[in-house]
């Protein structure tokens, strides 16, 4: 384990329960500054409850998570979003029928209580970061397309982008690359290491090739717990994550 | 040209200019009035009775010559039950429309609604239902009973017939029921020596009255002394019935059921309860036969006549007797005659116009039978209209 | 009370817990329909009161027929009246989901406005054909009376609505957890797409499910005219309670509607009691609205992963 | 300046759409019809201030309130009450046992003036509570729901039971509130007549005027960053609660505005009627208030005002000729706008509404004008 004043993340114990039903279970996890860190599992093995939990979508029933010396159970979502920790879903989930520059303008951190909204303007500053997370995420040729029209992957990037306006020190990827051509996904895998340099990444994953491009580190999940961690090679070889696969 | 008009004039009645000195909807050989009911919403089935009676009147009268020698028209308007509507529809009729009266209205809130609009245009409204007194105005005629008439009379009767001392006191909620109640409180604590051992209220439209009954059975009061009115009604006697609490038990005085009540009751679900009213359609009169043999004639064989309905069928008698009395279709000069006019051909009997613009008029009670048609057990004298009476506030 | 003997009280006590379970099954037969229509298909159907009264009106011709043409089964006809109503309720059902409803299903609070003017459409053309006055079904005699044991009375309409609604919710119950059609109707509603993919008539599922809660309406809106009115308005008098009783529910499950009904009229009996009539009512209403601000996904809520 | 106009106006076509309502209501109405029409007019005009409301809470930010009436209510009646109080002095009512109190209460046995009555002797308290009662009472119940991500067919349930609420617990009070008839017999504003023709020639302009800057407002709120966060919320409720926006207080703050207006509606309504009664508050006339609305279009300001103007019209015109034709006219209309043309009159009016409104016309061009050259001119921060 790191020491943990180095971590950024860390989460102790953390379980919540459905009708009795054990989604995450004494879930550990610790994520260091400026790293990608993948997590991986078969179905159901409560890889996305993790990511809810983390950003208060769903209430944990048991357990700590620490951010930056915070303490996040219980925090509303939008605090938690404000407090640096952004999250992508796994379907894209943008403004479809804003245009690109629209969307991400609409992300930007600034003016987003009520009477902030009302006079926020579009000024120098919120138009060079719009084209500059527009050129980091490659969509800086299409500002003034309605985002409606993007293709699959370019939806997915601009969603990513939109995480990045509002420049978090955590970024939550709920599987990125499902879907996207294999052009696509090496150019996703860029951006993930493009973007990990100055903040973590944790990604959702199970294309075990795309893993291995761009993990830092690995962990396995099964039945809503941490059954490995450490690096691909690690995992990859630990007869207990092997038994789950070919078992599942 | 002058000589054909009044030529013209002394055949079919005075000259319009004579008798029309305001600029209302007068011709030579018409006047025009304005009909304000609901013939849509919630009180349509209190109201189509009183559309129906005062057309059957003004069609009667129309066929007598009319008034002052003028066929009278009708711009019917609907309300809608709706009390913004009222008062739109009534300015309507006396502003754009300058019709030369209006027969209209049922609730206490659609007359005050549309009060203001005809105290301001100086416009003259029959108002034909049973009411809560309280009120009084040049601009209107009320040819329904106002409270003491109705309560008073029928309290004492109770009281001596069934030797009743407690009472149970229910009601819709809004102000004819609770003023009505109030006099009756007033009435049964200071005049008759008696108890009220409840009373309470529920929204229009309720429907549930499990508990209620309860409380009623738990308190046993001598008479229930009901003032449910609309869909609450039938489902208020209905339960009443299925809970045992039938006429063989309990003595029921509602002075809110007429005959076009009791269609949607259905008269077995009543039998035996009382009602107090001015008219019912039962009465053994010359007056009422015709009457009642007329709007059969017009509107069917099954049609019932309720004691608004025939309250309505008056307005435009009285207002044809004023408009004669008066020479004039004048508001002004209708409403400075019409104290002291009679109607000796009205279906309730004789009756008589006081000077508060309210009906000299008889109580009496009935008795519901299966067929949904009351007998008459009792008449009162005239009872002189009191809207404001003393130690009852 | 303390001019009443002991015996008195308790059977007060009788008949108003008596009181509570009759307005209990009034409103959960309000409410079934709706649990069904609502519930499982996500669809609010303003008109549901209208379909209501449409089975009251239906009574009422079914009576006039055997009053003209059969006297000597009056005594029995409005058994078969209540089967009547549900068919009627059931095919006008079937006919308005496929005009309307069919088309709005992704679109929920649509077919609220679209329902209203349905609502609007039935009020007016039962207004059309019965007048705007109340009309009396003339009911079986032995309907109307009452069970006495010494002070105590106990309504028979009461006994015979509360039965009907345990048979109905008995059934729907058996309809959609056991029966084959149940189970087709459950999964459409969890994943129509897959549903649509195993071979299951979605387009068919929808139109009985629907029709179904319909023709539930009109067994109650039969039923009620043993104890309300049956006039062009009469269903816009349910409508709030009905659905009331459906959200508080939590609006997937019957078992909650079941419940919340349960709840509501009790709470309403027991105000109502107590207090004198409209403020209990608006007791009653405060008292759910709270609990909706505080459990907003109803009473007994069916648990699941968010996603 | 013009930058503020792009604001309001984001296309000539609305601009000069707007100015053609103007005309419309301040030109030619009052010149061609009666005093007596054009204040049926204004009456339906003073529900224009719920519609917009209704635009923006139900049309942008997707939330269904059925208990508009309630606010529209609450401001109703604050100004009665004002009314009330300055028409019942003891002169006038003197035959009452208790002059100076309204007759209403005099009829229940009240003898003084209820406490809440008190402050509604004074106007500028009057006024302050038409924009302050409704916006309080938004507030604390959006709030609770809005915390608790109630929404959708819970919320508008829940309204319809306010609304209910509201108007029976006025029927139950009658002593305090003049129950279901009301507060009638309205007669003076600090001693002006406001039933004289003048009177209501003024309050019809007033209506107008106040119902033009508050389209303004909303126009101007949907133009900013708010309006696309309100339809933002309404499409992608999770995108916008996790880009840091606060979805509950977004929503309630919509909520209490559009309380706002439907009080300054209700307050209007009074002025120009006479009269407040709970039959105008209660579920049937909120559920009509969404009527309005959706036929002019949900999406539109001025589409709203039209269908306020145009429903009502049609109600009045029609239910004077065919009373029994007009509830089939009026259900069959609704579903029809429903089920084809979900976006109203003003959705007929421009062909893909719900993408033109999103997109301002100038974006693109200034995207462009950015993306290739960096822009010059310098822009007012706005922070």
């Amino acid at each position: 384990m790191d020491s943990s004043d180095q971590n950024i993340l860390e989460v102790e114990d953390l379980g919540v329960s459905f009708d009795g039903f054990k989604a995450v279970d004494g879930f550990n996890f610790y994520l260091a500054p400026n790293t990608v860190q993948v997590i991986i599992g078969p179905n159901g093995a409560g890889k996305t409850t993790v990511l809810d939990l983390i950003c208060g979508k769903t209430a944990a029933t048991e357990g700590k998570i620490n951010f930056q010396g915070k303490e996040l159970r219980g925090e509303r979502e939008y605090r938690i979003v404000r407090m640096g920790i952004g999250r992508k879903f796994q379907n894209p989930s943008i403004y479809e029928n804003l245009t690109v520059f629209e969307n991400l303008e609409l992300s930007h951190p600034r003016g987003r209580g009520v009477f902030g909204c009302l006079l926020f303007r579009r000024t120098e500053e919120v138009m060079d970061r719009c084209l500059s997370v527009a050129k980091t995420i490659g969509l800086d040729e299409c500002l003034d397309q309605e985002a409606g029209i993007l293709s699959h992957g370019q939806k997915q990037w601009l969603e990513i982008g939109m995480l990045l306006m509002q420049r978090p020190k955590v970024i939550m990827l709920d599987e990125p690359v499902a879907g996207m051509s294999v052009k696509e996904r090496t150019k996703t895998a860029e951006l993930i290491r493009e973007i990990s340099k100055d903040r973590s990444v944790i990604v959702i994953e199970h294309d075990m090739e795309f893993v291995r491009e761009i993990a830092d580190r690995v962990t396995v999940m099964h039945m809503g717990q941490v059954i490995s961690e450490g690096s691909m090679e690690r995992v990859s070889n630990d007869p207990k994550v092997i038994e789950v696969y070919i078992g599942h | 040209m002058m000589m054909v008009l009044s030529m013209a004039g002394l055949l079919a009645g005075p000259p319009t200019e004579e008798v029309n000195t305001t600029g209302l909807a007068v011709t030579d050989d018409t006047v025009t009035v304005g009909q304000l009911h609901s013939a849509t919403g919630t009180m349509a089935i209190s109201e189509t009775g009183s559309i129906q009676a005062e057309q059957l009147a003004i069609d009667q009268i129309n066929a007598m010559g009319g008034v002052l020698g003028r066929q009278i028209e009708v711009i019917k308007e609907d309300g809608a039950s709706d009390w913004p509507t009222f008062a739109e529809k009534a300015k309507k009729l006396l502003v754009s429309d300058k019709v030369g009266t209006v027969f209209g209205c049922w609730t206490s809130a659609s007359r005050k609604a549309v009060l203001p609009v005809f105290e301001k245009e100086n416009g003259m409204l029959y108002y034909p239902t049973f009411y809560e007194g309280l009120e009084q105005s040049k601009n209107v005629i009320y040819t329904g009973q106002e409270a003491t008439q109705q309560i008073i009379a029928g309290l004492d009767w109770i009281a001596e017939e069934k030797d009743a001392k407690t009472f149970y006191l229910i009601g819709s909620d809004y102000i004819w029921p609770r003023t009505s109640n109030k006099i009756a409180r007033k009435h049964i604590e200071n005049v008759l020596g008696g108890k009220v051992v409840g009373e309470e209220y529920y929204a229009l439209g309720h429907t549930q009255f499990g508990s209620l009954i309860n409380k009623i059975k738990l308190k046993k009061p001598d008479v229930i002394y009901a003032i449910v009115v609309g869909g609450s009604n039938v489902s208020f006697y209905k339960q009443l019935k299925a809970a045992g609490i039938t006429s063989e038990k309990q003595t029921l005085l509602t002075i809110s059921v007429t005959e076009d009540e009791v269609l949607g009751i259905g008269g077995e679900n009543l039998v035996g309860f009382y009602s107090a009213m001015k008219y019912f359609q039962s009465l053994d009169n010359e007056n009422n036969k015709a009457f009642v043999a007329a709007f059969k004639e017009k509107y069917g064989e099954d049609a019932v006549i309720g004691d608004v309905t025939q309250a309505a069928y008056l307005g435009p008698w009285l207002w044809k007797a004023a408009v004669e009395k008066a020479g004039s279709f004048d508001i002004d000069k209708i409403a400075e005659v019409s104290p002291d006019i009679e109607l000796t051909t009205a279906p309730e009997g004789y009756v008589k116009i006081h000077p508060n613009h309210h009906l000299w008029s008889k109580l009496r009670i009935g008795q519901w039978g299966e067929d949904g048609q009351a007998e008459v057990l009792y008449e009162s004298e005239l009872i002189e209209p009191d809207p404001f009476p003393e130690g009852y506030q | 009370m303390g001019d009443y003997t002991a015996e008195e009280l308790q059977s007060i006590f009788i008949m108003q817990g008596f009181s509570g379970l009759s307005l209990f099954s009034v409103l959960l037969l309000m409410g079934l329909g709706l649990a069904l229509i609502f519930g499982q298909m996500g669809v609010i159907n303003m008109a549901h009161g209208e379909f209501m009264a449409l089975g009251a009106y239906t009574v009422y011709l079914c009576s006039n027929i055997t009053e003209q043409f059969f006297p000597a089964f009056t005594p029995y006809y409005f058994v078969i009246t209540i089967l009547v109503a549900f068919v009627v309720c059931g095919l006008l059902g079937a006919f308005v989901e496929w005009l309307l409803i069919r088309h709005l299903y992704h679109r929920p609070l649509d077919t609220l406005l679209a329902t209203w003017g349905l609502s609007l459409i039935l009020q007016q053309t039962y207004r059309s054909i019965f007048g705007a006055r109340e009309v009396s079904p003339r009911l079986p005699d032995w309907l109307m009376g009452s069970f006495t044991y010494g002070d105590v009375d106990i309504p028979i309409n009461g006994v015979f609505v509360l039965g009907l609604s345990v048979i109905v919710t008995g059934s729907l119950v058996y309809f959609i957890y056991k029966s084959r059609f149940g189970l087709k109707l459950r999964s459409t509603v969890q994943n129509r797409s897959m549903s649509g993919a195993v071979g299951i008539n979605t387009v068919k599922v929808d139109r009985l499910a629907f029709a179904l809660g319909c023709g539930i309406a009109g067994i109650a809106g039969a039923a009620f005219t043993t104890i309300g009115s049956t006039g062009p308005d009469s269903g816009s008098r349910y409508i709030v309670d009905a659905f009331l009783v459906v959200v508080s529910g939590g609006a997937a499950s019957l078992l909650g509607t079941v419940g919340s009904a349960f709840g509501i009229a009790q709470a309403q009996s027991i105000l109502e009691f107590f207090l004198e009539g409209t403020k209990g009512k608006v007791a009653t209403l405060l008292v759910i609205v709270v609990v909706l601000m505080i459990r907003p996904q109803g009473l007994f809520p069916s648990k699941v992963r968010s996603h | 300046m013009p930058l503020f106009l792009k604001t309001l106006f984001k296309t000539r076509g609305e601009a000069i759409g707007f100015i053609a309502f103007l005309v419309l209501v301040l030109v030619i109405f009052p010149l061609a019809m009666p005093v007596f029409r054009l204040n049926l007019v204004g009456k339906y005009l003073s529900f224009g201030f719920v519609a917009i409301g209704l635009v923006l809470l139900w049309g942008r930010c997707g939330v269904l309130s059925l208990g508009q009436g309630v606010f529209f209510g609450l401001g109703g009646y604050c100004m009665a009450m004002f009314l009330k109080l300055e028409a019942s002095d003891p002169e006038s009512t003197s035959i009452q046992s208790t002059p100076g109190i309204p007759d209403f209460m005099d009829w229940n046995q009240l003898t003084a003036l209820p406490w809440f009555w008190e402050p509604f002797k004074s106007l500028p308290f009057t006024i302050l509570a038409i924009f302050v009662v409704p916006a309080v009472v938004a507030f604390i119940i959006g709030w609770a729901m809005f915390r608790r991500k109630v929404g959708g067919v819970y919320f508008a349930i829940i309204t319809q039971a306010l609304a209910l609420i509201m108007s029976l617990g006025i029927d139950g009070n009658q002593g305090y509130t003049g129950g279901r008839n009301g507060i009638t017999d309205l007669r003076t504003l600090l001693g002006w007549d406001i039933r004289t023709e003048d009177a209501q020639y003024t309050l019809y302009f007033l209506c107008v005027v106040l119902l033009a800057l508050t389209a303004l407002a909303a126009k101007y709120i949907i133009n900013t960053r708010l309006g696309r966060v309100l339809v933002a919320v309404r499409d992608q409720e999770d995108r916008v609660r996790f880009s840091g926006y606060d979805v509950a207080i977004v929503r309630t703050s919509v909520f209490a505005f559009a309380a706002v207006l439907s009080g300054i509606g209700g307050a209007m309504f009074v002025l120009q009627v006479g009269f407040m009664s709970p039959s105008i508050i209660g579920i049937v006339p909120s559920i009509e208030m969404v009527i309005f609305t959706a036929v002019g279009g949900r999406l539109s300001v001025m589409g709203a005002i039209i269908g306020c103007l145009i429903v009502n019209w049609g109600k009045t015109a029609f239910s004077e000729a065919y009373p029994d034709a007009w509830l089939y006219l009026m259900g069959g209309t609704f579903i029809s706008v429903v089920m084809f043309f979900p976006n109203g009159i003003a959705g007929l009016a421009e062909k893909f509404p719900r993408i033109r409104s999103l997109i301002p016309a100038s974006v693109t061009e200034r995207i462009k004008g950015m993306a290739t050259k960096k822009t010059t001119k310098t822009v007012s921060d706005g922070q």
